[in-house]
């Protein structure tokens, strides 16, 4: 090995080049850097500040205005001594974990559904996606009106003489995180499906034929098999999901305001109603700062299994 | 060629030996397929699905064709018994916001001066930076993606006044470009996810030719890898047209009203705290305001599925 | 020069009102008014306009509750002082309560200018409903909760109330400034005292409010609007809302004294509280913006103006020398009461914000869960008390 | 119907009747007949798109025929389910369920049929020690070399007891060397097991190696259904000729005239060919396998001779393959792996007609 | 220092000096040395995984080296960019840029380097010529079959006029025939040419017909450099001799003293073996490949003979190959594809010690 060295040295070693020295580590590949920065600034500028900006100021008692007089953890010592935000947390929860099974559920289905080779499948999905594109400021009032106790759903019914039949859920503090999600899995299933569908589309047909030779029922080979393998899809569908459950705002305004009573409100809108319509930013900062927490916490541990744990080649 | 089996192809031959094994002349019961349980079963599922789907797009319509005594009269969802087109004119043209009664055609346009700007540049912004980050990874750059993809999360309320300030900073309050910078920046993080991975499904072998070939970072993305791209950027398209097309918040802060999108006309035609509330009107408005994303969809459905396919499968 | 001016006056009499504004600021001076008007009320206009004033970008002037909504911007100096203008003008004179100028002013200075008197102490009763029920249109809340039964039996709702949270905490202001009297109102409101909303006379009213969450049991609407509509349709007897409803009467064809009756203060107590809008005129660079700005505020108090504004958008002028012409026997009984000094300060001008969005909080709680007591939610509301500032 | 299903013998285990089957418009498969004996092994052998796959789809049931009929064992199960026809599959690509075990790819498609547990664990064992994975048992697919997932694949065939085993070119996955290593296991397994195995390949070692009998597919049809000899010696026609050898058979035209095949360069009495037809004539073809072209001392033996420059040397260790050029035409020829020829040079080849095939120059069908 | 990169002659063209590569904790390439010359023909072969693949990509520049040099045609261009190392690569994938034609493909990478448009007219021409892709130029890679996307491959790297062909299993996603096809295309390329190529591949035919040296890898280095005769023939050590040839050699268990190898069964004087030290003694390794084992009535001129019991027989066309018992050990017998013999039969088999191998029982290396 010796001699290679040698050789190399007095022989074609002379003839030093542009590629001979180490570069740095920073300057390698300089433009996939400078196209990085626009990216870089914004995690770390708009989001990262505005993070540590938002906890900033949840330690000061800032009202219409944000100002950095102090309060230490008196933000917070009332927000967890305010009922509403308890339940709306509890709301989040709730309605969080509901929707997530319901989106990937129903999502699943239908994406299952029309990958069995039906006609009309363009049709079907466009008639599965088509809410998303509807604003939730009046799609929210049509649910109101269509699960509304006097001329909605139960009036129907009613109508036809069903008297006791009872359908009330905007109206029914106990179950009214339902009647939202009825109109949240209405809006947001669409676009999972269309996920959910490309995810089969990627699947091996011989594994649809191994699962027949061996006389598997179609059900169970999705359940058992395919869903197993869609593991990557689940999870792009589940950060849309998740990142749709914690800013849920839109969807409870629309439709019930957080009535009746706060037996619907959601943490996104306590922090909207303390800000905007309490004046007292601090609180509001401090509720969000709690959320912000609770996404790091599943956050990160996420992350670091996605891109830490394990080097792509 | 002498062929037996044509012997057989008649309905009643086949009946009539079925399970008969001396022959083999005859075809066995070939199934009814068009009605079988199976097939029953599935559209009967996909028809009740679609009748929930269809169910407030159906109200929407009926509503939007009364009049406002038929409005009054509650059956939410009977058909009109007098069909009018006047709420759809009056959203249109009529509708008040103030002062200024134009509808919604006021806003449209500047809709439109939002929309192709935002949308473009969110879309330029985060496809190199997915392309970057799945292609050029460097030491750290996952920790940078953590922290945007953080951002998804984060109510867009809360980061109010924070980009009010940064805005400022930066002298670009109050602007188109300031405006069009907020719908980049929020856009980020799905996007780049979006990208990210769609570009690390697509071969690796493509990027290692180009460099020998001596392509650079934009040669390779231009002229390789955005050509290769087309569905992840109609995907990336439909799910900006939609936020942006829809988005109100950022559109009546960041801007000034002369700028203000179609959608503070909307919310200004719903939301009216007091007076009588014109459902017909309202529920016209919302539909003409989903008119432009519902075309996008329906124009590029088959590219959407396949586009989320590549990007989305692989995690 | 253009003036922006941001509002959420939206609906159909709110514009044509704020139209009578922009006609006069556009033909009287040499200004325009430019229309930033944003739906939704204060929770969605409130943040656009401070986010418009944190950046640097202001609009000319922009509605607000008067009262204690902009006391932030105006300590950390945004705002225009108007006190030149409202001192040429004579402000101090002309407006009736001179309450709404209290509101408006700080530390000696005045930052706003009212333009109108909105009052929540009404209750509206529909005529037919009780002569449906065979009984007496009453004439206070004691006679009328004693016809709730009949009413019942006659498959009238007795009360109609919406199902948002302000609509609740709104009523039971109302009852408690009729049920406890003036004293102990101000008492809590202005004094923040909690031990008189510990006190007697509030228990009575709290007894009272859950009364009328019983009596209002079968009318589930969520806007305020729908509860008056229910009212007129003769589902439910009465409402008690502020005097924004009576558009609603007339736009249904009904007439005061006939069709419907109106008991200002629920007749117990005949007093209005004086709430309403005022402008404010952000702190601006520009010297020929704030010339435009003294003004528009000039002329939003000018008597032609006032009644121009008033009489269409159906409140009641902040200037007691002006005559609005006709008008309807129930606003004929505001004016009368205004005109007489029986008037308190509006819940907005002595609570902050913060205060009343926990206030309704509590109230919209207690209004739907039956298995809350008038004892519990008294306490509660003695420790919102209590911790306002 | 022609003479190929009646080659078989016995009471065939699977029978393909008059086969139709057409995507849309296109027509895959036209009026196929196939009869393989009970416990024969039959390879499929075709270039890509000539409908193997198809065809074996089709047996399997994972294909609505157009038209025909399929007989397993005696039972018409042309419009049977998958797993009611006593096949088993292996695939390309495996195939194997990503996220269960082995034991759970092996016992899954028997837990479904309830079959009894105990049997369920008796028969994977078996399988398992046929197959030699009984160390595998508890890993995942994706910890399994291409060899390893291969026999888990073949193992799920065998759990189930079936008597057709099909194979979609189970082995064109992995790289040369466990090829040949599987490919001896296999002959082994089908030796041991006896059962009837369909084989789908285009590797033609694979083909002749394995196959009791070879078909040669060619656009949906076959060309010729024979014992791997009789396709290598006796090609019906110049495609099965072309396509089953490697390298790959030269080829010459000429004439045919009284048993005397001539060209320009060559004349060549067809002495011990065997002739399909009585004295044929005319313009034809003649094929010769370039490892039936004798060199060096034996070309003294070889009833024709002639001389050929070399052209290009590829010396592949075991053998050496000579491109040598007779007059204008390129003839393969292999040699020795210890032999030392150099391009430009000039040799001797021996021509034995009687290991020659002639074709119609027309019809390309065998003479 | 070992004589690997001593074998190499002239000036090298491409010269590796202690290449060392990890990813992460994993050593792929550690201390790696490979001269190549000028013209020379390379291949890299190895099992899959064993790092080819990377030492490529990092001589491409692909991939940062971790430590070492890398010099080609004199130059120092351990960390230039790819396209300035005079390099031209094809991949196992081709990697056609799907969007573009042909021309336009060819073309990329010279438009890149701003050569005027007269200069790329004339070599993609040149090159298409070559190839003889001609027809093929406006048709965009997705319209091609196999074989023309490889040969757009290559011309890709020969436009470039490149001092360097690095190619990564350009043929291993073909099927075998087009694969014999092509091979044979590349060989007459590099003889028209005469570039230094640097071949991947774990096809030994492939490694066998192209190489002028053959580079046998393993675990990241190199086990033996040389030509494939020296590499099929004297193979360094049992996993070289292992690997190369197929059917793989046959190995005995014996021992070697004064000469002579004995196993329980055999005893085998190595008259005519070169030993690579003088006498050497103790456990040892027999070598012997299935094609130099002799059948039938080349028997009897063998140095040793030996009876063996027949147990399987695979007919592959133009070979048999036999296994067969040799007391315990399975022995595999590369015959004539004419033979006939049957399982359960005795024969006799004949070895020549000159060409079997000897290996230490230990260490594994040649004796
Ligand atoms: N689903 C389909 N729709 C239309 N045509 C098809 C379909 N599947 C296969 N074909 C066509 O049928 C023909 C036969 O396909 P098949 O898969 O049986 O070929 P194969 O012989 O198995 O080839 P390979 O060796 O490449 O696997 C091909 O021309 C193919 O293009
Ligand atoms: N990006 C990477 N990160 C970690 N390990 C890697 C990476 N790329 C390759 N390896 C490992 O390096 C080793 C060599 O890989 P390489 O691709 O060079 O093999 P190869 O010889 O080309 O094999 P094949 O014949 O399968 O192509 C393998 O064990 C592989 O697992
Ligand atoms: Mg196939
Ligand atoms: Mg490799």
């Amino acid at each position: 090995m010796a001699v290679a060295e040698d050789a190399g040295s007095t022989g074609h070693r002379a003839a030093a080049s542009s590629g001979a020295k180490r570069p740095s580590r920073l300057l390698r590949n300089p433009m996939s850097k400078i196209a990085l920065v626009p990216m870089i600034a914004i995690a770390l500028v708009v989001f990262l500040g505005g993070t540590v900006w938002t906890i900033v100021y949840s330690f000061t008692d800032s009202g219409l205005l944000p100002r950095l007089d102090w309060a230490g953890l008196e933000q917070y010592d009332r927000l967890w001594s305010t009922r509403k935000w308890i339940v709306s947390i509890q709301n989040l929860a709730l309605y969080g974990f509901a929707s997530m099974i319901g989106t990937l559920v129903i999502g699943f289905t239908l994406a299952a559904l029309l990958d069995r080779k039906i006609r009309f499948e363009g049709v079907f999905r466009s008639i599965f996606l088509y809410p998303f594109a509807l604003s939730f400021i009046v799609t929210g009032l049509v649910w109101q009106w269509i699960l509304n106790p006097q001329f909605g759903v139960q009036g129907i019914v009613r109508g036809w003489g069903w008297e006791s039949f009872s359908f009330d859920p905007l109206n029914n503090p106990n179950i009214v995180m339902w009647g939202l999600l009825i109109a949240g899995l209405w809006q947001g299933t669409g676009l999972v499906m269309c996920i959910m569908l490309a995810g089969l589309r990627g699947i091996d047909e011989d594994i649809w034929k191994a699962s027949r030779v061996d006389g598997i029922p179609v059900w169970k080979t999705y359940i058992r098999v395919i869903i197993p393998m869609m593991r990557p899809v689940f999870v792009t569908a589940l950060v849309l999901i998740a990142s749709g459950i914690v800013k849920l705002y839109d969807l409870v305004v629309a439709q019930t305001g957080g009535g009746p009573g706060i037996s619907s409100e959601v943490p996104a809108k306590y922090v909207m109603s303390a800000m905007f319509g309490s004046q007292n930013l601090g609180q509001g900062f401090a509720a969000s700062s709690m959320m912000l927490l609770s996404v790091v916490i599943i956050l990160i541990p996420w992350a670091y299994l996605e891109f830490g744990g394990k080097k792509r080649g | 060629m002498a062929n037996p089996a044509t012997l057989g192809a008649t309905g009643a031959a086949m009946d009539a030996s079925r399970g008969q094994m001396s022959s083999d002349h005859h075809r066995g019961p070939r199934p009814k397929k068009a009605l079988s349980r199976r097939n029953i079963m599935l559209y009967g599922v996909l028809i009740v699905v679609s009748l929930y789907y269809l169910l407030p797009l159906y109200v929407m319509i009926v509503t939007s064709l009364k009049g406002m005594p038929e409005i009054r009269m509650g059956n939410v969802f009977g058909p009109p018994l007098e069909v009018t087109f006047e709420p759809w004119a009056k959203a249109w043209s009529q509708a008040c916001t103030g002062i200024n009664c134009d509808g919604l055609s006021r806003g449209f346009f500047n809709s439109v001066q939002i929309l192709i700007p935002s949308v473009l540049m969110s879309i330029a912004v985060a496809s190199v930076s997915g392309y970057a980050l799945s292609m050029w990874k460097f030491r750290g750059s996952e920790v940078f993606f953590t922290i945007l993809l953080m951002g998804a999360f984060i109510p867009y309320q809360v980061m109010i006044y924070p980009v009010v300030l940064l805005l400022r900073n930066m002298g670009l309050f109050g602007s188109l470009s300031g405006l069009v910078l907020v719908h980049t920046v929020f856009g980020m993080p799905i996007l780049v996810l979006l990208f990210r991975n769609y570009f690390a499904s697509l071969p690796v072998e493509l990027f290692k030719a180009a460099r020998v070939d001596g392509a650079g970072f934009w040669q390779i993305f231009f002229r390789i890898m955005a050509p290769m791209s087309l569905p992840i950027f109609v995907v990336a398209m439909i799910l900006q047209v939609t936020g942006i097309w829809n988005d109100f918040l950022f559109g009546v802060i960041y801007t000034r009203p002369d700028q203000y999108p179609m959608t503070v006309q909307l919310n200004n035609i719903v939301n009216s705290v007091q007076g009588v509330k014109e459902y017909n009107v309202n529920m016209a408005a919302t539909l003409l305001t989903g008119l432009v994303p519902l075309t996008v969809y329906f124009v590029s459905g088959k590219l959407f599925v396949r586009g989320i396919a590549a990007g989305a499968v692989k995690g | 020069v253009e003036l922006e001016v941001m509002h959420w006056w939206t609906s159909g009499s709110e514009a044509g009102a704020v139209q009578e504004f922009a006609n006069a600021f556009n033909d009287r001076t040499d200004n325009t008014w430019v229309d930033g008007a944003i739906a939704g009320g204060g929770d969605v206009a409130r943040p656009v306009m401070v986010s418009r004033i944190l950046g640097g970008d202001p609009p000319g002037a922009f509605q607000f509750n008067h009262g204690r909504q902009a006391e932030e911007l105006i300590e950390a100096g945004l705002m225009l002082d108007l006190t030149d203008v409202a001192e040429e003008q004579g402000w101090a004179d002309v407006i009736n309560p001179p309450s709404l100028l209290d509101a408006c002013t700080y530390e000696g200075r005045i930052y706003c200018a009212p333009v109108n008197i909105h009052s929540w102490q009404w209750m509206w009763l529909n005529d037919a409903t009780f002569e449906e029920a065979g009984v007496e249109v009453p004439t206070n809340w004691e006679s009328f909760t004693e016809t709730a039964p009949a009413l019942r039996e006659a498959g009238i709702v007795p009360l109609a109330v919406g199902g948002q949270p302000w609509q609740q905490n709104g009523a039971f202001g109302v009852m408690a400034l009729a049920l406890a009297g003036e004293e102990a109102w101000l008492a809590v409101n202005q004094d923040k005292d909690a031990e008189v909303a510990r006190g007697e006379d509030y228990a009575r009213a709290f007894q009272a409010f859950g009364e009328a969450r019983e009596m209002a049991d079968g009318v589930s609407v969520q806007d305020w609007n729908q509860a008056t509509n229910a009212v007129i349709q003769g589902e439910a007897a009465a409402q008690i809302m502020g005097d924004w409803a009576q558009g609603e009467f007339a736009m249904a064809d009904m007439v005061a004294g006939e069709d419907y009756e109106c008991l200002p203060g629920l007749g117990d107590i005949a007093i209005l509280d004086a709430g309403g809008d005022a402008f404010y005129f952000p702190q601006q660079s520009d010297p020929e913006v704030e010339a435009a700005q003294k003004e528009l505020a000039a002329l939003l108090l000018d008597p032609e103006v006032q009644v121009a504004f008033n009489s269409v958008k159906g409140s009641l002028p902040v200037r007691g020398d002006v005559d609005l012409g006709s008008v309807n026997e129930c606003t004929q009984k505001g004016l009368q009461l205004l005109a007489d000094g029986n008037v308190v300060p509006s819940g907005t001008a002595l609570l902050s914000p913060d205060t009343t969005n926990s206030l309704n909080d509590l109230m919209t709680e207690f209004w739907n869960t039956p298995s809350m007591t008038p004892e519990d939610v008294q306490e509660q509301y003695a420790q919102i008390i209590e911790q306002a500032d | 119907m022609n003479d190929m299903s009646q080659t078989a013998t016995g009471n065939p285990s699977v029978s393909i009747q008059d086969l139709d089957l057409s995507f849309g418009a296109v027509k895959v498969l036209q009026g196929l007949n196939l009869d393989i004996a009970e416990g024969e092994f039959l390879v499929l052998l075709g270039s890509s798109g000539c409908g193997k796959s198809t065809l074996l789809n089709c047996i399997a049931g994972l294909l609505d025929v157009s038209d025909g009929q399929i007989w397993i064992k005696g039972k018409n199960v042309t419009w049977a389910e998958p797993s009611d026809r006593g096949i088993g599959m292996v695939f390309q690509s495996y195939a194997l369920y990503p996220q269960m075990t082995v034991k759970g790819n092996l016992s899954f498609g028997l837990k479904n049929a309830r079959v009894p547990k105990d049997e369920i664990e008796r028969r994977v064992a078996r399988a398992a020690e046929v197959l030699q994975i009984e160390p595998l048992l508890d890993r995942k697919p994706g910890a399994l070399s291409g060899g390893q997932r291969q026999r888990v694949a073949i193992g799920r065939a065998l759990v189930r007891d079936v008597d057709v085993f099909l194979f979609d070119e189970p082995l064109s996955n992995l790289d040369a060397k466990l090829r040949a290593d599987l490919r001896v296991e296999l002959k082994r397994l089908h030796n041991q097991l006896q059962n009837t195995m369909i084989y789908v390949t285009h590797d033609q070692v694979e083909a002749m190696t394995l196959a009791d009998r070879i078909a040669i597919m060619k656009g949906g049809e076959i060309m010729q259904l024979g014992s791997p000899d009789e396709i290598y010696n006796r090609p019906r026609n110049r495609y099965v000729a072309d396509f089953i050898g490697s390298p790959s058979m030269n080829f010459m035209d000429g004439h045919l005239e009284n048993g005397v095949f001539s060209t320009d360069e060559l004349r060549m009495p067809m002495d011990g060919y065997e002739f399909t037809a009585r004295q044929p004539g005319g313009p034809a073809i003649l094929g010769i396998r370039p490892e039936h072209v004798v060199t060096g001392e034996l070309v003294s033996g070889a009833p024709v001779q002639h001389e050929v420059t070399v052209d290009l040397v590829e010396p592949m260790g075991s053998d050496t393959l000579v491109w040598a050029k007779l007059g204008e035409q390129i003839f393969r020829i292999r040699m020795d792996g210890q032999s030392r020829v150099k391009p430009g040079e000039t040799m001797v080849i021996g021509l034995d007609p009687s290991r020659a095939s002639l074709f119609d120059a027309g019809t390309e069908d065998r003479l």
